[in-house]
């Protein structure tokens, strides 16, 4: 099904119910190359259940997302999206190399190597060593570091700034803002504001919806 | 859905809305209801009093009016699962979920029913309460196939999750059950056990079989029925605070 | 034939009723446990109903 | 062939872990000796008795230590998001999961049959019957883990999943349970075993292309 839209990433009418309670419904909203999306809401408003449905984990009530004009899952969605949730998707006792190689196998090389990306987020010379012996924002950055090594143009980040500490944020923030600036989308779920000056940031709040 | 022609798909939209649904199982009840009792009734009495006493087994015979229906349905409704599940996975029809997941404990009665009467029916034939005959075996693994799904379904939260779950395994089960069989009856042939079975096709006269048909629909009718009330519940169960439930219960008030 | 002889079922009787009763019990059981289920969650509902209007 | 290297990488990646928790790898070989070291103990020693039940035995205990290394299968993965990342794989889940049951059976599955000589022995199985064991074994632990897998992904998101596991499990295994115990006792009767052999590779070929499918679509659900 084709659908005609300036926007690459295009939500229309979502609805969501969980147990009987209404998350979100009519939810509408398009994406472009270079923007920023920051969903947010109280505990419980389906902020998570939203970034889970446009990760294709849980299905929507009603509504269609698309990809470049098409259903995602007739588009390259999957291809071109990458997620970085609560759990890190690291195994532990893997090294920090491993892991990422484990990624760059499952998807498709993105514009990093693993040694630049490890560069971009401050883990240089921690290949070698294993997860479990990284502190928790490490994991946290190197979960980031995946973003970097495979082709993702849509990135789907919940609650990405748990666990960091300022520069952290930080670097982050530079990360998405580069991201955003070579063309990519970035949409992500946070208690804290953004504090960087993005272009084209966007904002949905989820309790404001009927 | 493409391949569907539309007013079809439709049609089975409209009558799978679950308020619809719950009307037409309201109308539809008292004419099963009918039907059933006109199946019932002459099937027993025909069973029980008409058809002569088998020359062999005597009167014990007539549990087969009882136990091999009982061991059609617990077949049939396992296949009707399997076929539910296939259509809710594919077409995400909330309808099929719900009567797929109300024909599970009807399955399992029916499997309980086969397996209790056939115990009742080899004591005098066997001289034994349970004998690992091919059928009897086959019919126990089939009961905890039922109850696979019943426990499965029990203990997911999330109650779409729980249907679709459900549904992979009927499908699953489905499949199996076929191989399942085969390699009873071989295992069964392998360690022949020191008695025939005498339950299997008997040589049936025509007085018999008609009473034995005529259960067999009596039990599909039941079937229905029992489904019917089920669903009902399930559907209540899945939207409480749906408008359609809230209408229901002003009526009811 | 007699009524005695129908429910003596050739020395059968304890098998071919208990097989029996054990059917009706389960068949009553599947039909009756979701109607009443059924009245008892309507109940509840409208308990709850009432009391959020209140 | 960037499909096959996904299938590789997994196989290799879950291989390392094996390898990092070796710990862990060695239980459900001693589960399988231990089960089979119960039988004579239970039933008293007498030789012929234990060889006439020893296919049997050897078969149940092994189905239940596969039942009982499948729990981690994808445990780990489920806990620590790789599965969600498994999921957003632009590859078919199917070949993923099949790549993730092929390394498990390799740890778990393939070791079964050097221990497989000594439990003859405890039991007193014929050495005819040496090969056909091992046959069946190399046929059916496959099938053990390819079944069970779609068992472990409907149950995983479950806290307690293991007694609904085993319930969902066993009843799928009679078939191989009958054909693999069944193709022993006639090698150690000296019969021909040939038709169960065959049986359990088709069986085996089956469930190569079928099995992944259902697992996949669980994981999907599981995952939610």
């Amino acid at each position: 099904m084709e659908h005609s839209s300036s926007a690459m990433l295009e939500v229309a009418g979502l609805s969501c119910s969980r147990d009987d309670r209404l998350l979100f419904s009519g939810l509408s909203f398009g994406l472009r190359p270079g923007q920023v999306l920051l969903l947010e809401g109280s505990n419980g408003s389906g902020k998570t259940t939203l970034l889970r449905i446009l990760c294709g984990f849980r299905e929507a009530d009603g509504g269609e997302i698309f990809w470049a004009g098409r259903r995602i899952a007739e588009s390259r969605y999957f291809a071109d999206m990458a997620y970085v949730g609560h759990a890190d998707g690291t195994k532990k006792e893997l090294t920090v190399l491993e892991n990422l190689r484990f990624a760059l196998a499952l998807g498709h090389p993105g514009q990093y190597s693993i040694d630049l990306a490890l560069q971009k987020v401050r883990l240089s010379g921690y290949d070698d060593s294993p997860v479990q012996s990284l502190s928790a924002g490490q994991k946290r950055r190197l979960s980031l570091a995946r973003l970097l090594v495979t082709h993702s143009i849509l990135w789907i980040l919940d609650e990405p700034f748990t666990s960091l500490d300022k520069q952290g944020i930080e670097l982050i923030e530079t990360l998405m803002d580069e991201h955003a600036k070579n063309g990519g989308m970035v949409i992500l779920t946070s208690h804290h504001d953004l504090t960087f000056p993005h272009l084209g940031l966007q904002r949905i709040h989820l309790d404001s919806c009927p | 859905m493409s391949f569907i022609p539309a007013p079809i798909s439709r049609f089975f939209h409209r009558t799978a809305s679950p308020p619809h649904f719950y009307t037409l199982a309201d109308k539809l009840l008292p004419w099963l209801t009918v039907l059933f009792l006109l199946l019932l009734i002459p099937g027993l009495y025909g069973g029980l009093v008409m058809a002569p006493a088998d020359y062999q087994q005597g009167d014990s015979y007539r549990i087969i009016y009882i136990h091999v229906p009982a061991a059609w349905m617990s077949l049939f409704i396992y296949v009707l699962m399997a076929v539910m599940g296939g259509i809710a996975l594919v077409w995400r029809m909330k309808l099929a979920e719900v009567m797929l997941i109300s024909s599970a404990p009807i399955g399992a009665g029916f499997t309980l029913v086969a397996l209790v009467t056939g115990s009742l029916w080899g004591k005098p034939m066997w001289g034994t309460w349970w004998v690992w005959d091919a059928r009897l075996t086959s019919e126990l693994i089939l009961l905890f196939l039922y109850l696979g799904v019943t426990s499965l379904y029990g203990a997911i939260e999330d109650k779409r999750s729980a249907a679709r779950a459900v549904s992979i395994l009927a499908l699953v089960g489905v499949v199996n059950i076929p191989i399942i069989h085969y390699s009873v009856e071989w295992w069964n042939t392998l360690h022949q056990g020191p008695t025939v079975s005498k339950m299997d096709k008997p040589s049936i006269h025509i007085s018999m079989l008609i009473p034995l048909l005529l259960m067999a629909g009596a039990f599909k009718v039941y079937y229905a029925i029992a489904v019917l009330q089920a669903a009902k519940l399930e559907l209540i169960k899945r939207e409480p605070s749906a408008q359609w439930v809230k209408n229901l219960l002003e009526q009811n008030a | 034939m007699s009524l005695e002889n129908f429910f003596a079922m050739g020395g059968y009787a304890f098998y071919v009723w208990t097989s029996y009763g054990i059917t009706l019990a389960v068949l009553l059981w599947n039909l009756f446990a979701p109607i009443v289920q059924r009245k008892q969650l309507l109940r509840q509902l409208a308990l709850k109903q009432k009391r959020a209007q209140q | 062939m960037p499909l096959i290297q996904a299938f590789f990488a997994i196989v290799r990646r879950d291989l390392l872990l094996a390898f990092r928790r070796r710990a862990e790898m060695a239980n459900p070989l001693f589960f399988f000796v231990l089960v089979v070291t119960l039988f004579p103990l239970a039933v008293g020693a007498q030789p012929n008795l234990l060889r006439a039940m020893a296919p049997g035995v050897i078969w149940v205990s092994a189905l239940l230590a596969a039942l009982l290394s499948l729990d981690g299968l994808f445990r780990s993965d489920f806990e620590d998001g790789s599965l969600e990342q498994l999921l957003l794989s632009p590859h078919p889940l199917s070949v993923l999961v099949l790549g993730k049951v092929f390394a498990h059976w390799l740890v778990t599955g393939l070791p079964l049959l050097l221990v497989a000589p000594l439990l003859a022995l405890f039991m007193g199985l014929p050495e005819q019957a040496m090969p056909t064991l091992w046959l069946s074994l190399i046929l059916a632990t496959p099938l053990l883990s390819l079944i069970g897998a779609i068992g472990v992904a409907l149950t995983v998101g479950l806290r307690r999943g293991g007694m609904i596991l085993s319930l969902l499990v066993l009843p799928l295994y009679v078939p191989v349970l009958i054909f693999a115990s069944g193709a022993v006792d006639r090698a150690a009767g000296g019969l021909p075993t040939g038709a169960q052999i065959n049986i359990l590779a088709a069986m085996l070929l089956l469930a190569l292309v079928l099995t992944p499918l259902p697992t996949a679509a669980a994981l999907k659900m599981s995952v939610n």
